[in-house]
C-alpha cells in the first residue's frame, strides 16, 4: 500500500476577469514508504501547486482542487481542516525553496523549531527548546545553543535551509515534501543539503517527494521520477529508466539540451524550440505539441491520456521516442 | 595563439561601507574584487565561475568601468581603459558591451524594442541615416533570431528567452569586440537555456566576438568557454583550459566545486565521490587572512593562515592556481582533514538600517 | 453734573454662580495697561472709576466720586469722593489714594510700561518730562476731595474719567505687588503680580483667580461693596473664542450668558426663549477714503459719488446684525453734537454716475483694502461687507480692486501707517460719551489713513469744537462739524451703527446691556 | 523537417491559432497594459467616473450653471437678512447664499475653482518636488545631501501645520497664498519620493545597461531614471489632489483661506459660509461638504487604483 | 543605538535651528509684526515708536538675530504678545491639553484600528471588509473640522449627550497636577473631575482620531493581507500549527510592523488635526494656541515656539518609533 497516493489531482485558479489557469491537471503519482520520488519540470509547470495542494496549503480563495490525495488511505482533500492540521508537521513535513522568506523574521529560530514539537508532541516550551537544540545539531548547524536565540536573518542561506529541514523533520514525519530545497543555494551548499537530506531520509525511513527543475538533482537522489509539463505528468519512470531511455520527447529534449559537466559534447546544444508559454489547451491535445519535434497530426485533437508503460512507469504521448525494446 | 584583447592586472574593487552622524563616513570596505589578474584573447570565451557573492559580477562591471575599480590596470586592445575620462570613456564603450542576468530588469519596461536598440546608436551618433538604422536593427534582430515585428513590441510581451535575445541584440547593435555576459542563462528555463547558449556560440563564430561569460553553473561555463577562471571571495583561485580544469582540478575549491555539481545521469551520480565543503562563503567585508579559502579547505595548513597564495602557473599546461600545496595535494602527500564549519553571518551591509532619515515619508498615506 | 445714584438700598444676595461666556482672553487685570474689551470686562467688576455711566446708557453719573466739578478754564477738576469706600485689601479709598493713581500713571517709568498705556497716552498726552503731557498735579485738599490740575483744557473730560483704563486701584496693593514693573522679554512684556494675581480695586466683585488652563476667571461677591452688592455669590467669566461654541454652550446650559452672539444666531436663540439683549449702538462702521494715492479722490464729487453708489439700506437689511441702522454721521445719536439734519446720501446709482462723469472720473479704479481674520462688533464679517460694497461700487462704474489683509498681519499697518489703500472699511466703538472720541479721533488731524493732510479747515473746526469748554456751545460746534462732514468734507462714508448683543438664559435677570459694553454684573441675579 | 511545420496545414494553423489565443496581444506598452487593468478595476471605474463628471462640470460650468455665480439677485436679496437665507425659488433651485447669489450656480462653478486650486496646488508641488528630487537623485553628492536636509526642515512640520505657518507668515493673503502654501507642503514629499525612486533606478540593471551602451548621462537621467521614477510620483499626485482640497478647506475654516468670498470654491464655501450659517441654512455646508467628500473620494479611489494597476505584483 | 540616537539628535538640532532661522528672518521681513500686534486700534504713532524702541526693533537685524538665538538656546522664548505671559508658561499649559487629546485619539485609533483592520483582512472581500473600506475611505475624504462640527451639532445640541466644548465643566475647580485632567482627577482622587474630563474628551478625541483610525485600519488590513501571503505563514501552516497560534504568533506581530511606522507618522497628522479639532471644541491646547496666535493678533513669540515644539515633537516621536521598530523587528539593526 502506498504511503501517498495522489489521484487525478487538479488545481484550477480562477481570478476575476482572467481566464482560469489549470495549474495542475490530473496529476497522479504514488509514494511508497521510504521511497524518494522526484517531480521535475520547468518553472511554472505546476510542481509547487501540486505539492501545496497535497498539503492543503493553497490559498483558500480563488482556486478549485479536485481529485484525491490519499495518505494512509485518508483523503487529505476531504479531511476536516483541524484534522489536516494535526497531520501536517507530524505526518508530513515540508520544506520550501526560499529559506529566508520561509522563516518568520521576527521569531527566534528556537521557537520556530520548538513550536512544532509543542504542537504535535505536547512538549513544554523548555523541553521543546532542548529538543530543538538537538535537532539543529543533527542538521549540522554549528553551535546550536546560540542559534536557538538567533533570528533567521542572522544565518546564511545554507544554515537557514538546514533549520527548515530541522523543523520539517522535528516530528519524524513519514513523508517529507521538499519543494526545490536547493534552488536558492550555491552548488557547494546544495551538495551539503542534498547529502544531508539523503542521510536523514535514509536513516529515518522517511519517504521523500523531491521537487526540482534540476535533472541532475533527481538523478542522484530519486527512485522514481515524474516529469511534468504544463500542469501534467508527462512521463514517469525509475530514474535509470528515465535518464537512460526517455520516452517522452520533452524528457528527451530536456536531457539533451542541458550541457553536462562530465562530457564535452562540444558545438551546439540540442534545443527545444519556442518557450513554455507556447501552450495550447490540454483539451485540444498535447500541450507540448507546438514545441515538439515528433509532433504528428494525432497530437492535436483530444486529450492525451497518461498510460502505464510496461516497466511500471507511465507516459503521456501519442508519438513517443522509440526504444530498443518495443513497448 | 591569438593576440590578447583584454588584460586585467591586479584589479581591486572595494565598496566602502558608509555611515555617519550628519555626513557619511566610511567604516570599512566590502572587498568584492581583491586583486585579480587575467587575460582574454581575441575571439575566445573566458568563463568565470564561483559562488554567489564572490565578486564575479563586480569584476565584469569593473572591467567595463561600470563600477569604478579601486586599483589595478585594465588594458583593452592596447588602450589603458582606466585612464579614459568622461566622453572618451563613453565613446569607448561601443567596443565593449554587456549582457545581463535578468532579462526583464535590464530592459527598460517603458521602451519598445525599437527604441531600446536605437538608443545605443544614438549615443554614438549613428542614428542619422534612417534607412541604414532600419537595416541595421533588422539584421541585428535577425542575428538573434527575432522577427522584425518585434521592434514595435515592449519587453514584457516577450518570453524570458526572447527577452534575453533582445538584451543580446542591444549589446550587438554597436558592433562590439568584447561582450561581458553576466549570468546570461541562469534566469532562463532549462529548455530555453540551450537556445541562448547556442546563439552566443553562433554569434561568436559569425562576428568574431570575444566573451567574458560569468556564470555559477559550471556545466554551462565548461560548455562555452575556452578558458575558465574560478573565483573565490574576490580573487581568482584557478585558471585553466576548459577540459584541463575538469580533468585535473588543482585547487581544493575547484575540486569541491566540480564534485558538487549534480549530473543528470544516475550512473555517474551513483559512482561519484563528493568533497563536501563545510560552512559558507565568508563575508567579503571581513575576509579571512592568508588564503581566502582556508576556512573551508580540507587541506588547509598553518601556512595558509599566514600567507596569501599567489595565482601562479603550475606547469607548462598553462594552468594557473593559487594554492601553497598544489603539488602535495595532487600527489596525495597531503591528506584531507575534517573541517569544522565556521559560522558566517550573512552580509552585514544588507540589513535594513533604520535611523538615517529624520522623518520617514510613507507617501502612500494621506494626511488630513 | 451731579450724581444721582441712590445708594444704600441693600439687596440680599440671591446666590449661585453666574457663568458668562466671554469672547477672548484678558491680558491682565491692571486697568491702566489694558485697552481691550475682554480685559475690561473683569476689570469693571473689580474696580470702579471716578465717574461712571448710568446703567444702559452712555450718560455720566457718579462713581467713586459722588460729584465732580470743572473750573471755567476747564483745567482744574475737583472730585468729591464717596465716603466709606474700601479697597478689597481693606484700605480706604480717599483723595490721597485717588491722587496716587494719577501720580502713578504720570510718573510711569520705562518704555515698556509706557508703551502699554494706550489710553493714557491718548488722553493724557504723555508722561513726566514730555512736553505733550496734560497732567500737572493732583492734590488731596481733604480726605474726600481730590483736585486734579491739567496743563490745558481737553474736551474728552469728564467722559474720559469714566474710561475703565482709569479705574482706581489700591495704592497699597499696587506697591505691594510691584504693579509698575513691566519687563520686556523677547517680543513682548511681562506684567506684575498685581496685574496677574492680585488686582485690588473697589469693585462689586473680588478677584478669585484666573485658571488659564480652562480659561476661567473667577470673581467672588464683594460683601463690603459700597454700591449695590452683587446678587450672585460668584461669577465666572469663561473664555470661549468661537461664537458658535458660545451659542452651543448656552444651549447646553453650561453658561448663562454669552457675549457677541453671531448675528445669524440671534433669531434662533430668541425663538428658543433666550433673552437677546441689544446694546444701544455706540459704534460706527465707515468706508474710509484715502485721498493721497489717487488724486481723483481729492474731488469731493467723486467722494459723494461713492456715497451715493452704496446701497447702505440694503446692506443693513441683508448683513446688519439685529438692531443695526444706516449711519449718516460718524457718531451715534446718543452722543453730544449729533446733528439731526445732515445731508443723507440715499442710494442713487444714476447720481453717482453723474457725479463721476462731472468730475471726469469715469473708469475709476480703486484699491479697496479690507481685513481678514477678524470680527469686530461693528464689523462682524468684513469679507461679506466688502463684497457687498464692492459690488455696489462696481455697479456705479467704479472698478474695485479688492486687497485683503490679515487684521494684525498687515491691514492695520497698510491702512493706518502706510496709507496704501484708496478705500477701506474700518470702524470704532466709542470709549466714552464725547464727540471728540468719534470725529475727533478720525478727522481731528491729518491722518495717513485718510491722506487728508490738506483739509485744514476740517481739522481747525474740529479742534475748535473740541476746545470749547461750554457744553452747549460745544454741542452746537460739533453739530456743525457733522453737517460739514457730510456735505463739505466727506473724508469717509459712514455705513452703519451695529449694536452688539448679549444673550442670556431665561433665568438671568437684571443684566443691563451697556452701549459701551461696560456691563456691571452686580445687578445680575439668577432665578430658578 | 520536423515539428509543427511538418504537420498538415489545417492542424498547424489550428496550433498557431491556439497559441495565439493564449499569448498576449501585441504592441502594448506597460502603461497601456496598466490602463487596461485599470479599466477592469471597479475602484478605478467609480473613481474615474466621479472625476470625469467633476471635470465635465468644472469645464462646462458656464454652460451648466443657470446663473452668474457672483451676481446678486434682487429676488433673493428681497428676503435675505443676516438670519434668514431664502431657499429654493423659481429659477434658483438651491436658493440663495448669504449674499443673495444663486447657490446652485456657485456649487457648479465651485467645481471649477476647486479643480483650479487642487490642480494648481498639486502641480506646483509636483513641479518643485520633481525638480528638487530629480536634481538630488541625478547629481547626488553634496547637492543631494543639501536638498535632503532641506526637505528635512520642511518635513519637520506636519503638512497642515506647515501650510498654516506659511499662510500666517505670508504678507499678502490671496487665493495664491493658499495654493502655494498647500503646494509647498507637498514639495518635500514629491522630492523624497522621486529621489528615492531615482536612486533605486540608478542601481538598476537597465540603467547600468544604458551606461554600458555609452548613453550620455543626461539622457540616462531624462530617458531612463526619470520616466521610470515618475509613476510613483503620479500616484502620489492623484492622492495629493484630494489632500489639497481638504487642506484648502481647512485653511478656510481657520480663517486663513482664500479671502475673496466672491470666489465659489467648495472649501471656501464650506469653511466660511457653511460653518457660519450652518443653523440658518445647513445646505450651505452640506452641499460643498458632500461635493468635497465625493471628489476627494474620487481622487483617492483613482490614485489607489492606479497604484494597484502599476504594481508589478498585479501584473497578470 | 546610541549612535543612531545621537545622530538623529544632532540632525534634529540642525534641522530645528535651520527652521527657526528661516522663521525668524521671515517674521522680521513681514509688515505689521509684533509692534502692530501689540498695539490695539487705539495706538498712536507715539506709542508705536515707544514700542519699537522698547522691543529693540530699531537695532540691526543681526543683533536681533543674535539675541533671538541666545534666547532660544537658553530656552527663553519671550512673552506672549496676547497675554504677556512667558511663552513657556503658555505652551506648558496648552501642551498637556493636546497631549491628552492626542493620546486619547491615538488610543482610539490604535485600539479600534488594529482590530478592525485585522477583521477586515480576515473577512477579505466580504461585507464587513467592503464596509470597512468604504467607511475608511470616507474617513480620509471628509474635512475633519466639518465632521467635528456635525458630531457636535448632533450630539450636544437638542440632545445633550456630550458637552459641546472645553476640557472640563466650568467651575468644577479641579486640581491641576500634570495638566492632563483625566489623570489629575485620578491622582488627586477627584474622580468626578476625572469622569467629567473624560466625558469632555470623547467627541474631540473621536474627531481627531478619524483620520489616523482610517489609516491604521487600512494599513493593518493591507499589512495582514501581505503577511498572510508570506512564505513563513505557509511554513507555519505546514507545521500544522493551530490557527490561533499562527494568528497570534506569526501574523499579528509581523503585520504590526508597518503599523508602527504609520503611528509615528500619524503624530504629524494628529498635530495638524488638533488645530482643527481644538478650534471646533474650544480645547485649550496647542492647536487653539496656534490659531489664536495667528488670528488673534499674530503672536509671533508663541508662534515661533510652537513651530519649534511641533518640529521637535514630530521628530522625536519618529525617532522613538524608529527605535521601537528596531526593538520589535530583529532584522532592523540600529547602527
Ligand atoms: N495563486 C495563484 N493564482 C493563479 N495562478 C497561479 C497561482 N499560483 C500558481 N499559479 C500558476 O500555476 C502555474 C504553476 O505554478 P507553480 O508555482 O506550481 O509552478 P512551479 O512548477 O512550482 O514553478 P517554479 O519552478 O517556478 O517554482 C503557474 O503558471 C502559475 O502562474
Ligand atoms: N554597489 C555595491 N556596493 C556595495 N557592495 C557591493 C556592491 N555591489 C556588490 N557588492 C558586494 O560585493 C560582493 C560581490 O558581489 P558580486 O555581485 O560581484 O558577486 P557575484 O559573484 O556576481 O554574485 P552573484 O552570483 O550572486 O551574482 C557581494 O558581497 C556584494 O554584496
Ligand atoms: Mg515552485
Ligand atoms: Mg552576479
Amino acid at each position: 500500500m502506498p504511503l501517498l497516493d495522489v489521484r487525478d489531482l487538479s488545481v484550477v485558479f480562477q481570478r476575476k476577469g482572467a481566464e482560469p489557469v489549470r495549474a495542475a491537471d490530473g496529476v497522479s503519482f504514488t509514494v511508497e514508504p521510504g521511497q524518494t520520488v522526484g517531480l521535475v519540470g520547468e518553472s511554472g509547470c505546476g510542481k509547487s501547486v501540486t505539492s501545496l495542494a497535497i498539503m492543503g496549503l493553497l490559498p483558500r480563495r480563488g482556486n478549485r482542487v479536485t481529485g484525491e490525495v490519499l495518505f494512509d488511505d485518508t483523503d487529505l482533500l476531504t479531511l476536516r481542516p483541524s484534522d489536516l492540521r494535526d497531520r501536517r508537521g507530524r505526518d508530513i513535513g515540508m520544506i520550501f525553496q526560499d529559506p529566508l522568506s520561509s522563516l518568520n523574521p521576527v521569531i527566534p529560530l528556537g521557537v520556530q523549531v520548538a513550536e512544532v514539537l509543542e504542537r504535535h508532541r505536547g512538549r513544554s516550551r523548555q523541553a521543546a527548546l532542548r529538543e530543538a537544540r538537538g535537532l539543529l545539531d543533527a542538521v549540522g548547524i554549528p553551535d546550536p545553543a546560540r542559534r536557538l536565540k538567533e533570528f533567521p536573518h542572522q544565518l546564511s542561506g545554507g544554515m537557514r535551509q538546514r533549520a527548515l529541514i530541522a523543523i520539517a523533520l522535528a516530528c519524524k514525519p513519514r513523508l517529507l515534501i521538499a519543494d526545490e530545497p536547493t534552488t536558492a543555494l550555491d552548488v557547494t551548499i546544495q551538495a551539503q543539503i542534498l547529502t544531508l537530506l539523503k542521510e536523514l531520509v535514509d536513516d529515518s525511513g522517511t519517504a521523500l517527494v523531491m521537487i526540482t527543475h534540476d535533472l541532475g538533482v533527481v538523478a542522484g537522489l530519486c527512485d522514481t521520477v515524474n516529469v511534468m509539463y504544463a500542469g501534467k505528468v508527462v512521463e514517469r519512470a525509475g530514474r535509470h529508466q528515465l535518464f537512460g531511455e526517455p520516452r517522452h520527447p520533452y524528457t528527451e529534449g530536456l536531457l539533451q539540451s542541458v550541457p553536462r559537466l562530465d562530457v564535452d559534447r562540444g558545438g551546439r546544444l540540442h534545443q527545444i524550440r519556442g518557450s513554455v508559454t507556447d501552450n495550447i489547451p490540454w483539451s485540444a491535445g498535447c500541450a507540448f505539441a507546438p514545441r515538439c519535434d515528433r509532433v504528428i497530426d494525432d497530437c492535436i485533437g483530444d486529450t492525451v491520456p497518461l498510460e502505464p508503460t510496461f516497466r511500471g512507469g507511465a507516459l503521456r504521448c501519442t508519438n513517443p521516442v522509440p526504444t530498443e525494446v518495443p513497448a | 595563439m591569438s593576440e590578447t584583447l583584454v588584460r586585467i592586472d591586479d584589479l581591486k574593487v572595494h565598496f566602502p561601507i558608509k555611515s555617519g552622524l550628519l555626513f557619511d563616513r566610511t567604516l570599512g570596505y566590502v572587498y568584492a574584487v581583491d586583486g585579480v589578474s587575467l587575460e582574454i584573447r581575441r575571439g575566445e570565451t573566458y568563463g568565470l565561475v564561483g559562488e554567489s557573492g564572490c565578486g564575479k559580477s563586480t569584476l565584469g562591471r569593473g572591467l567595463l568601468r561600470l563600477v569604478e575599480p579601486t586599483s589595478g590596470e585594465i588594458t583593452f586592445d592596447g588602450v589603458d581603459v582606466r585612464s579614459l575620462k568622461g566622453e572618451q570613456l563613453r565613446l569607448f564603450r561601443r567596443r565593449m558591451q554587456m549582457v545581463f542576468q535578468d532579462p526583464m530588469s535590464s530592459l527598460d519596461p517603458r521602451q519598445s524594442v525599437d527604441s531600446l536598440l536605437v538608443e545605443g546608436l544614438k549615443a554614438h551618433d549613428r542614428h542619422r541615416d534612417k534607412a541604414g538604422v532600419r537595416a541595421r536593427l533588422r539584421s541585428t534582430l535577425d542575428s538573434v533570431g527575432l522577427p522584425a515585428s518585434a521592434l514595435s513590441k515592449y519587453p514584457h510581451e516577450f518570453s524570458g528567452g526572447q527577452r534575453q535575445r533582445i538584451g543580446i541584440a542591444r549589446a550587438l547593435v554597436l558592433g562590439p569586440e568584447l561582450i561581458v555576459a553576466d549570468e546570461p542563462v541562469s534566469a532562463l528555463d532549462v529548455s530555453i537555456q540551450a537556445q541562448v547558449i547556442n546563439l552566443l556560440g553562433d554569434l561568436q563564430e559569425s562576428l568574431g566576438l570575444t566573451y567574458l561569460v560569468i556564470a555559477h553553473d559550471l556545466a554551462v561555463v565548461r560548455h562555452i568557454s575556452d578558458t575558465i577562471g574560478v573565483m573565490y571571495l574576490g580573487s581568482l583561485v584557478e585558471e585553466a583550459q576548459g577540459d584541463q580544469l575538469y580533468e585535473r582540478p588543482l585547487h581544493p575549491y575547484t575540486r569541491a566545486l566540480l564534485s558538487a555539481v549534480p549530473i543528470p545521469d544516475p550512473r555517474v551520480e551513483d559512482r561519484r565521490e563528493r568533497i563536501l565543503l563545510a560552512g559558507d562563503l565568508p563575508s567579503p567585508a571581513n575576509p579571512p587572512s592568508g588564503c581566502r579559502f582556508r576556512t573551508r579547505c580540507p587541506w588547509s595548513q598553518p601556512r595558509c593562515t599566514a600567507e596569501r597564495p599567489e595565482l601562479r602557473i603550475f606547469d607548462d599546461s598553462g594552468q594557473r592556481v593559487a594554492c601553497h600545496f598544489t603539488a602535495e595535494i595532487l600527489t596525495g602527500e597531503l591528506r584531507p582533514h575534517e573541517v569544522r564549519a565556521e559560522l558566517v553571518h550573512p552580509d552585514e551591509g544588507r540589513t535594513p538600517e533604520v535611523g538615517s532619515e529624520l522623518i520617514v515619508t510613507r507617501t502612500d498615506l494621506p494626511t488630513p | 453734573a451731579k450724581s444721582d445714584r441712590d445708594s444704600g438700598t441693600e439687596v440680599k444676595s440671591t446666590g449661585g454662580t453666574f457663568i458668562f461666556a466671554g469672547a477672548g482672553d484678558p491680558k491682565n487685570f491692571d486697568p491702566i495697561f489694558n485697552d481691550d474689551g475682554e480685559s475690561f470686562r473683569p476689570i469693571r467688576q473689580l474696580y470702579d472709576t471716578l465717574v461712571t455711566h448710568k446703567p444702559g446708557t452712555a450718560d455720566l453719573t457718579g462713581g467713586l466720586a459722588e460729584s465732580w466739578e470743572n473750573d471755567p478754564t476747564g483745567k482744574v477738576w475737583t472730585f468729591k469722593l464717596r465716603q466709606g469706600v474700601k479697597f478689597h485689601d481693606g484700605t480706604a479709598l480717599d483723595a490721597t489714594a485717588v491722587c496716587a493713581n494719577f501720580d502713578r500713571w504720570y510718573n510711569m517709568k520705562g518704555e515698556a510700561a509706557q508703551s502699554q498705556m494706550i489710553y493714557y497716552t491718548d488722553i493724557f498726552g504723555g508722561f513726566a518730562g514730555s512736553p505733550d503731557a496734560l497732567y500737572d498735579n493732583c492734590k488731596a485738599s481733604d480726605a474726600a476731595t481730590a483736585v486734579l490740575t491739567l496743563k490745558k483744557y481737553k474736551g474728552a473730560f469728564p467722559g474720559a474719567f469714566a474710561l475703565t483704563a482709569f479705574s482706581i486701584a489700591s495704592p497699597a496693593a499696587l506697591k505691594q505687588y510691584d504693579a509698575d514693573t513691566v519687563t520686556q522679554n523677547g517680543d513682548s512684556f511681562a506684567y506684575s503680580s498685581f496685574a496677574n494675581e492680585h488686582p485690588t480695586g473697589t469693585g462689586a466683585f473680588t478677584f478669585g483667580g484666573w485658571n488659564k488652563a480652562t480659561g476661567e476667571i473667577t470673581l467672588n461677591r464683594n460683601p463690603d461693596y459700597w454700591g449695590d452688592k452683587a446678587k450672585v455669590d460668584k461669577m465666572i467669566i469663561k473664555v470661549i473664542k468661537d461664537e458658535n461654541t458660545r451659542k452651543q454652550e448656552l444651549r447646553a446650559g453650561t453658561v448663562q450668558a454669552i457675549d457677541f452672539p453671531a448675528p445669524a444666531d440671534r433669531k434662533a436663540l430668541a425663538s428658543e426663549g433666550y433673552k437677546v439683549l441689544d446694546r444701544p449702538a455706540f459704534n460706527i462702521l465707515y468706508l474710509g477714503i484715502n485721498q493721497k494715492n489717487n488724486p481723483k479722490l481729492k474731488d469731493l464729487r467723486v467722494r459723494q459719488a461713492i456715497a451715493y453708489a452704496l446701497n447702505r439700506a440694503q446692506l443693513v437689511q441683508t448683513k446688519g446684525p439685529g438692531g443695526s441702522a444706516v449711519a449718516d454721521e460718524f457718531l451715534p445719536n446718543t452722543v453730544l453734537g449729533y446733528a439731526t439734519d445732515v445731508q443723507k446720501y440715499a442710494y442713487d446709482v444714476a447720481k453717482a454716475k453723474q457725479l463721476l462723469a462731472d468730475a471726469g472720473a469715469t473708469g475709476l479704479t480703486l484699491n479697496f483694502y479690507y481685513p481678514t481674520e477678524v470680527s469686530r462688533p461693528y464689523m462682524p464679517n468684513p469679507q461679506e461687507i466688502f463684497t457687498v460694497l464692492a459690488n455696489d461700487l462696481q455697479a456705479a462704474g467704479i472698478k474695485v480692486n479688492g486687497v485683503p489683509r490679515p487684521w494684525n498681519g498687515g491691514f492695520k499697518d497698510d491702512v493706518q501707517q502706510f496709507g496704501k489703500q484708496d478705500l477701506h472699511i474700518l470702524g470704532w466703538t466709542g470709549d466714552y460719551n464725547d464727540p471728540g472720541n468719534f470725529v475727533g479721533t478720525f478727522f481731528g488731524r491729518g491722518k495717513v489713513e485718510f491722506g487728508d493732510q490738506a483739509m485744514t479747515e476740517m481739522f481747525d473746526a474740529i479742534g475748535k469744537a473740541d476746545a470749547t469748554v461750554d457744553q452747549s456751545a460745544k454741542k452746537a460746534a460739533f453739530e456743525q462739524v457733522n453737517r460739514d462732514l457730510a456735505t463739505k468734507w466727506l473724508p469717509a462714508v459712514p455705513i452703519w451703527h451695529a449694536p452688539p448683543a448679549v444673550v442670556t438664559t431665561k433665568n438671568v435677570a437684571g443684566l443691563v446691556p451697556s452701549p459701551l459694553t461696560a456691563e456691571q454684573f452686580n445687578t445680575v441675579s439668577l432665578t430658578k | 523537417m520536423s515539428g509543427i511545420e511538418a504537420l498538415a496545414d489545417h492542424k498547424r494553423r489550428r496550433i498557431e491559432e491556439l497559441i495565439a489565443r493564449t499569448a498576449d496581444a501585441g504592441g502594448v506598452s506597460l502603461v497601456r497594459d496598466a490602463g487596461r487593468r485599470l479599466l477592469r478595476n471597479p475602484t478605478a471605474i467609480v473613481g474615474g467616473t466621479i472625476i470625469v463628471l467633476f471635470l465635465i462640470v468644472a469645464i462646462f460650468a458656464p454652460l451648466v450653471a443657470p446663473h452668474d455665480p457672483v451676481q446678486r439677485f434682487p429676488e433673493l436679496i428681497k428676503d435675505l437678512t443676516v438670519d434668514t437665507i431664502p431657499g429654493a425659488t423659481a429659477g434658483h433651485p438651491l436658493g440663495s447664499d448669504p449674499l443673495g447669489r444663486d447657490f446652485a450656480s456657485r456649487m457648479i462653478f465651485g467645481a471649477r475653482q476647486t479643480l483650479f486650486v487642487g490642480v494648481l496646488a498639486t502641480l506646483i508641488g509636483l513641479l518643485l518636488g520633481v525638480l528638487l528630487g530629480a536634481v538630488a537623485g541625478a547629481v547626488g553628492g553634496w547637492i543631494d545631501v543639501l536638498i535632503m536636509r532641506f526637505t528635512d526642515v520642511m518635513l519637520a512640520l506636519p503638512s497642515l501645520l506647515l501650510a498654516i505657518t506659511l499662510v500666517a507668515l505670508a504678507s499678502r493673503s490671496t487665493q495664491w497664498t493658499v495654493i502655494i502654501a498647500v503646494a509647498v507642503v507637498n514639495v518635500p514629499i514629491f522630492a523624497r519620493l522621486l529621489r528615492g525612486s531615482m536612486l533605486a533606478q540608478r542601481g538598476s540593471d537597465h540603467v547600468l545597461a544604458a551606461r554600458a551602451l555609452g548613453v550620455k548621462p543626461r539622457n540616462i537621467v531624462l530617458r531612463h531614471m526619470l520616466p521610470n521614477s515618475l509613476t510613483a510620483v503620479i500616484v502620489q499626485a492623484t492622492l495629493t489632489f484630494a489632500v489639497a482640497i481638504l487642506d484648502a478647506a481647512a485653511l478656510s475654516f481657520l480663517g486663513l483661506g482664500d479671502p475673496d468670498i466672491n470666489r465659489a470654491e467648495w472649501g471656501l464655501m464650506l469653511g466660511v459660509d457653511g460653518v457660519r450659517y450652518f443653523e440658518v441654512r445647513p445646505e450651505l455646508a452640506y452641499f460643498p461638504a458632500l461635493a468635497i467628500i465625493v471628489v476627494a473620494l474620487g481622487f483617492t479611489l483613482l490614485g489607489e487604483a492606479i497604484r494597484e494597476a502599476l504594481d508589478p505584483k498585479n501584473r497578470r | 543605538m546610541v549612535r543612531v540616537i545621537s545622530r538623529r539628535l544632532i540632525q534634529l538640532v540642525a534641522t530645528v535651528l535651520a527652521l527657526m532661522t528661516l522663521v525668524f528672518f521671515w517674521l522680521r521681513s513681514l509688515p505689521g509684526g509684533p509692534v502692530d500686534a501689540l498695539l490695539g486700534e487705539r495706538a498712536t504713532p507715539q506709542t508705536r515708536e515707544l514700542l519699537t524702541r522698547a522691543l529693540g526693533y530699531d537695532q540691526p537685524i543681526w543683533v536681533q538675530y543674535g539675541r533671538f538665538l541666545k534666547n532660544v538656546v537658553t530656552g527663553n522664548f519671550g512673552n506672549s504678545i496676547r497675554t504677556g505671559e512667558p511663552v513657556t508658561a503658555v505652551i506648558g499649559r496648552a501642551f498637556p491639553a493636546t497631549v491628552e487629546l492626542a493620546v486619547a485619539a491615538i488610543i482610539i485609533a490604535i485600539g479600534l484600528g488594529i482590530p478592525l483592520g485585522y477583521l477586515a483582512a480576515r473577512h477579505r472581500g466580504r461585507l464587513l471588509d467592503n464596509a470597512t473600506i468604504i467607511v475608511t475611505l470616507i474617513g480620509i475624504s471628509i474635512p475633519i473640522f466639518f465632521l467635528g462640527y456635525l458630531l457636535k451639532d448632533w450630539l450636544t445640541q437638542g440632545i445633550h449627550v456630550f458637552p459641546p466644548s472645553g476640557r472640563i465643566s466650568t467651575g468644577l475647580d479641579n486640581t491641576d497636577v500634570t495638566g492632563l485632567f483625566v489623570l489629575d482627577g485620578l491622582l488627586t482622587r477627584e474622580f468626578d473631575a476625572s469622569a467629567d474630563a473624560l466625558w469632555h474628551l470623547v467627541l474631540p478625541a473621536f474627531t481627531l482620531a478619524t483620520i489616523p483610525l482610517a489609516i491604521i485600519i487600512r494599513i493593518t488590513r493591507a499589512s495582514v493581507l501581505d503577511v498572510l501571503d508570506e512564505d513563513y505563514i505557509r511554513t507555519a501552516d505546514a507545521k500544522g500549527l493551530r490557527n490561533a497560534t499562527i494568528r497570534k504568533r506569526h501574523v499579528l506581530r509581523n503585520a504590526l510592523l508597518p503599523v508602527v511606522t504609520t503611528i509615528g507618522l500619524q503624530t504629524g497628522a494628529l498635530l495638524a488635526g488638533a488645530v482643527l479639532t481644538e478650534k471646533v471644541y474650544n480645547w485649550g491646547g496647542l492647536g487653539t494656541l496656534i490659531t489664536d496666535s495667528i488670528s488673534g493678533g499674530r503672536d509671533y513669540p508663541v508662534l515661533q515656539a510652537l513651530i519649534l515644539l511641533a518640529a521637535v515633537v514630530f521628530i522625536v516621536v519618529n525617532l522613538v518609533v524608529d527605535l521601537s521598530y528596531a526593538i520589535i523587528d530583529p532584522r532592523v539593526r540600529v547602527q
